[in-house]
């Protein structure tokens, strides 16, 4: 356990203070232990306050007023996309599109990429079968408007991405290969750079759905090498109403506008109008302005903990959760079960508990995870599960709290005499 | 809210024993209607159908993956509808939808709901009503489906 | 005085006691005159804290997570939607769909009336020459994509709808008349009901851009009669990243989605996916629910304080400003210059001062107001200038303030000169 | 930052007159590339025209619709690039850019900026930046291309 907390880098229970509602208790006087962090992540004081003091003393409109307000609240805004720029090393900050979360950004990307006629009938869209729904509805839209076909890689049994058929998979008739960095039901975490390359040697775009990836990674995008890269505010630790979708400036200012109206435009007539470069092309109407100060505090709160520090204690507590709970009899894990390239979502079946059974005892306790298919319909199917319950850390996490889980797990599998 | 969140509220003993042994359950013939439902949030899936008779529920059958409650509320509901009329069971249907959406504060007649009273508990679990509303709904949309065939090949359903 | 301020019913004094920037002081050591809540209105410490104390003790992500947490998240989350349906008449709560602004809402129709094949070429599409560039571009990239034609309303010289021609624009080959109630820029109310009437009688669909008309009007939506209104929480005392998109049901019932992902599925398999009823089915990805939270707070202080009472002050500072404004040589009002059928944005001219420079010299004595095209770059081309200065008030207006917008402006003109 | 705001650092002597007087206004030929631009926020526009001598800028003729700020450093502008070769005027525009972003924190140099120091203040108002950047910025795409043309006709702009 003294691998995880309390070293001098990262003190696990320093940082718990930060977050006041990990304070609470629930029904029955239990404290709350949350692993529900890879479906939304806790906020820090430092998040709150910064956009309870933003509505206190700086809000306006932004880019559009210049009065001081205005100067203060567009200075504020923009920030935040230079953090966030920063935090991914994107080259340029106006790489940097807010969208209203990571669905949006992947559905910009799939809108944009069909109205810019770059997909028409004879090209081929790739994904895999362990996307997030978020990463398969849009393509099958896009493929439905264009006529392009969707195809995708399949899961191995360990829930690897199969890359055997690579060459098969993405041809020179493939545009667009879009794919998931780490996989919020399996946890893997996907051999991106053989993708991207194989990709960019016929010519294909990527684009990365790094929803888990950038909460739990240090992510550097240019080293990356990718077209396009979606992530969501709420998931490391920012509010919701925010998403990020970064893109290539050569590519972004090529691409046509996705959602028309104020502040994307250069000039409007009533017959027709021309628009700003990016990212105030993508960006129609009043921005997530808050949402942006508090994305900004978010990045800061975890740059300052140090990414390397947060994606090493997450390496830890999975390792520690795997053991622990593959010592449960009749709990198995679908996807990597060790610690390995791996992220840290842990979805499992328990006997043949319904897994909505699983998380209301667990919940009994205290304890919060996620029970359902987790918008991973496909993947459940590819493992013949309708649904799992999973569990999933965040820099919070203490293996205390990994243990009152297996303890709530225990008392489950007794409750429904299994 | 928090206080009145018992599990054992929720899973009373009659609700696992539907659940262990649910009543009625597997696909029948005849029927005029077959539906299937899904619950968006967890992928529970149920296929349920409906033969009238006249009109007369004369039997509902069903396949369905799902938790204890759903399971269990779609085995009661086999124990309460088979054998009442349409506008019977559209009623219980009601009384049970009630309950459900009444926050535990609602007093359940027995005499309807027998031992969907069990499922009173379920009301103080937002997050369980969809799973106790799933053969419900499918029930709803199956005899709606069954009234039009029928009444399209006798004219009158009544 | 008297009329507007400290009667029983509205106390100015008492309201802005609630919003704390309202007690701000600006360079020079000028209190804040925020007179740009056209733009964006100031936020009420009932909001910020709603706000506050759902991430402090209640944050979760939403219907997908059964845990304690996860149902107090979802029932102040959809307790939202409630108030807002509520708030605007509707007649069942899962008409109310939520949208980042009202941008997206807007564009959200565009798209899936066009994508639902209901807008081809041999239709017409009608809006007017004084909408806000948000009810502009949208439709000028439908009848792009689907080659409908694009028809506008004219503007008189008073500022109000040329309705003079309205049978021959709206005829049986129109499909939608898209139209805002409260214009941004020129102030004026429009009579919706005419329009409504005429566009049914034809069988077009009706858009409404309530983004003006639903911070300063009581609504219903169910007596408008409208098929789709439009409004942005930001500009009615909430927070910034939610919009809100009423539609009658069984329109929103038959149209296909808008962006695809998770919460908005019925089922997905790796081909093919079958959609949510609405409202889910337009709300792709993991909705603004900290901000239907401070939404929801919003309404519910707007409606304690009444929204015939809030009209009542509207139209009096209005009446007030237009008075005190006119006084003053040189300054010419770019709308109607009545307080009849008029809401509370007046655009003006000063002189040959440039609106910038005005705006910059009023910011430099506190008073907030914008500068520019607002958006509306059509309708300042009608009356042949390129920018105005514009004032707007809300429920924390006084007259003391309009009073010292006038000094200020005589004291602008007097620094350029004039 | 609210302390240096005082509206009279923003609107110099010098800005002033400038505005008032624009040096240079007016669209003249010949030139070799004419642009248009527009500042998206508040829809003020330039179209600005540059003629080339060889390298040597002769001349920067403009209409523009603008506040203060914007005429008064397009004016500037044309005192300043007129007559310089392509690399001087574009040194005075980093210059001149320099300054503008450097939030008031940065001396400007009066060898090279002449007049053009007065705009020191913009940099307080970062509303405002775009204002007095507009012109330059249209130089800056209006040689470009000037630059293009005169190479593509002559094989060599230098
Ligand atoms: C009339 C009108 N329509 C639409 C909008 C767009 O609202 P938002 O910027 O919140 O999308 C605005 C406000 O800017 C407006 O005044
Ligand atoms: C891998 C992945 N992609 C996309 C999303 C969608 O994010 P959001 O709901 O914020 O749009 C999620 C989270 O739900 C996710 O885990």
């Amino acid at each position: 356990m003294t691998v995880v907390e309390g070293t001098q880098t990262f003190d696990v229970a320093r940082i718990r203070e930060d977050f006041p509602i990990l304070g609470r208790r629930l029904a029955g006087d239990f404290p709350l232990v949350y692993l529900d962090s890879a479906n939304t992540s806790q906020k820090p004081v430092q998040v709150i306050d910064a956009i309870d003091d933003h509505y206190r003393q700086h809000n306006a409109n932004v880019a559009r007023a210049m009065h001081q307000l205005g100067a203060e609240a567009s200075a504020a805004f923009e920030l935040g996309r230079d953090k966030v720029a920063a935090f991914i090393g994107a080259p340029r900050r106006d790489e940097v599109v807010f969208a209203k979360n990571a669905s949006e950004a992947l559905n910009l990307v799939a809108r944009v990429l069909g109205d810019s006629g770059r997909i028409g009938q004879d090209h081929e869209i790739v994904i895999t079968e362990m996307e997030h729904h978020s990463n398969i509805v849009p393509w099958q839209q896009l493929s439905q408007r264009t006529g392009a076909s969707l195809r995708w890689f399949g899961v191995t049994d360990e829930g690897r991405l199969d890359l055997d058929g690579i060459d098969e998979l993405i041809t020179e008739q493939t545009a667009v290969v879009s794919v998931t960095w780490v996989s919020n039901m399996l946890g893997t975490i996907n051999p991106l750079e053989t993708i991207i390359a194989k990709a960019h040697s016929v010519g294909a775009l990527v684009v990365v759905d790094a929803s888990q990836a950038v909460p739990q990674l240090p992510v550097d995008v240019a080293a990356l090498g990718a077209d396009f890269v979606a992530f969501t505010g709420h998931k490391m630790v920012g509010p919701t109403g925010i998403g990020v979708l970064w893109g290539r400036y050569d590519l972004l200012a090529e691409l046509p506008p996705f959602l028309g109206g104020g502040e994307m435009i250069e000039t409007v007539t009533m017959a027709q109008s021309t628009y700003a470069p990016p990212p105030a092309r993508f960006e129609a109407g009043t921005p997530p302005i808050a949402q942006s100060v508090g994305l900004g505090a978010a990045v800061d709160y975890l740059s300052a903990i140090g990414m390397d520090n947060i994606a090493a204690h997450e390496q830890a507590i999975t390792a520690y959760a795997l053991g622990a709970l593959q010592e449960i009899d009749g709990l198995r894990i679908v996807g990597p079960k060790e610690a390995v390239d791996r992220g840290g979502a842990i979805s499992f079946t328990l006997g043949d508990i319904h897994p909505h059974d699983v998380s209301q005892l667990l919940d009994s306790r205290g304890v919060a995870v996620r029970a359902g298919h987790h918008c991973a319909k496909p993947a459940h199917q590819r493992f013949g599960v309708q649904s799992t319950t999973r569990a999933s850390f965040y820099l919070y996490t203490t293996t205390a709290e990994i243990d009152l889980l297996v303890e709530a797990l225990h008392y489950t599998k007794k409750y429904f005499g299994g | 809210m928090t206080d009145a969140m018992n599990v054992d509220s929720l899973y009373q003993e009659i609700i696992l024993d539907h659940y262990k042994r649910p009543h009625g359950a597997g696909l029948r013939e005849p029927f005029e209607a077959e539906v299937h439902h899904v619950n968006p949030t967890c992928g529970d899936e149920i296929t349920l159908r409906v033969h009238l008779d006249g009109n007369t529920v004369s039997d509902v059958s069903y396949a369905a993956q799902g938790c204890s409650i759903s399971q269990a509320s779609t085995s009661v509901l086999n124990d309460l509808i088979v054998g009442k009329n349409v506008e019977e069971g559209m009623a219980i249907l009601d009384e049970f939808n009630t309950l459900m959406h009444g926050k535990g504060k609602i007093e359940p007649d027995e005499d309807v709901l027998e031992d969907g009273i069990a499922f009173a508990g379920v009301a103080q679990f937002p997050g369980r009503i969809k799973c106790a509303l799933l053969g419900w709904m499918a029930w709803k949309d199956a005899v709606s489906q069954a009234l039009v065939t029928t009444s399209s090949t006798t004219g009158d359903p009544k």
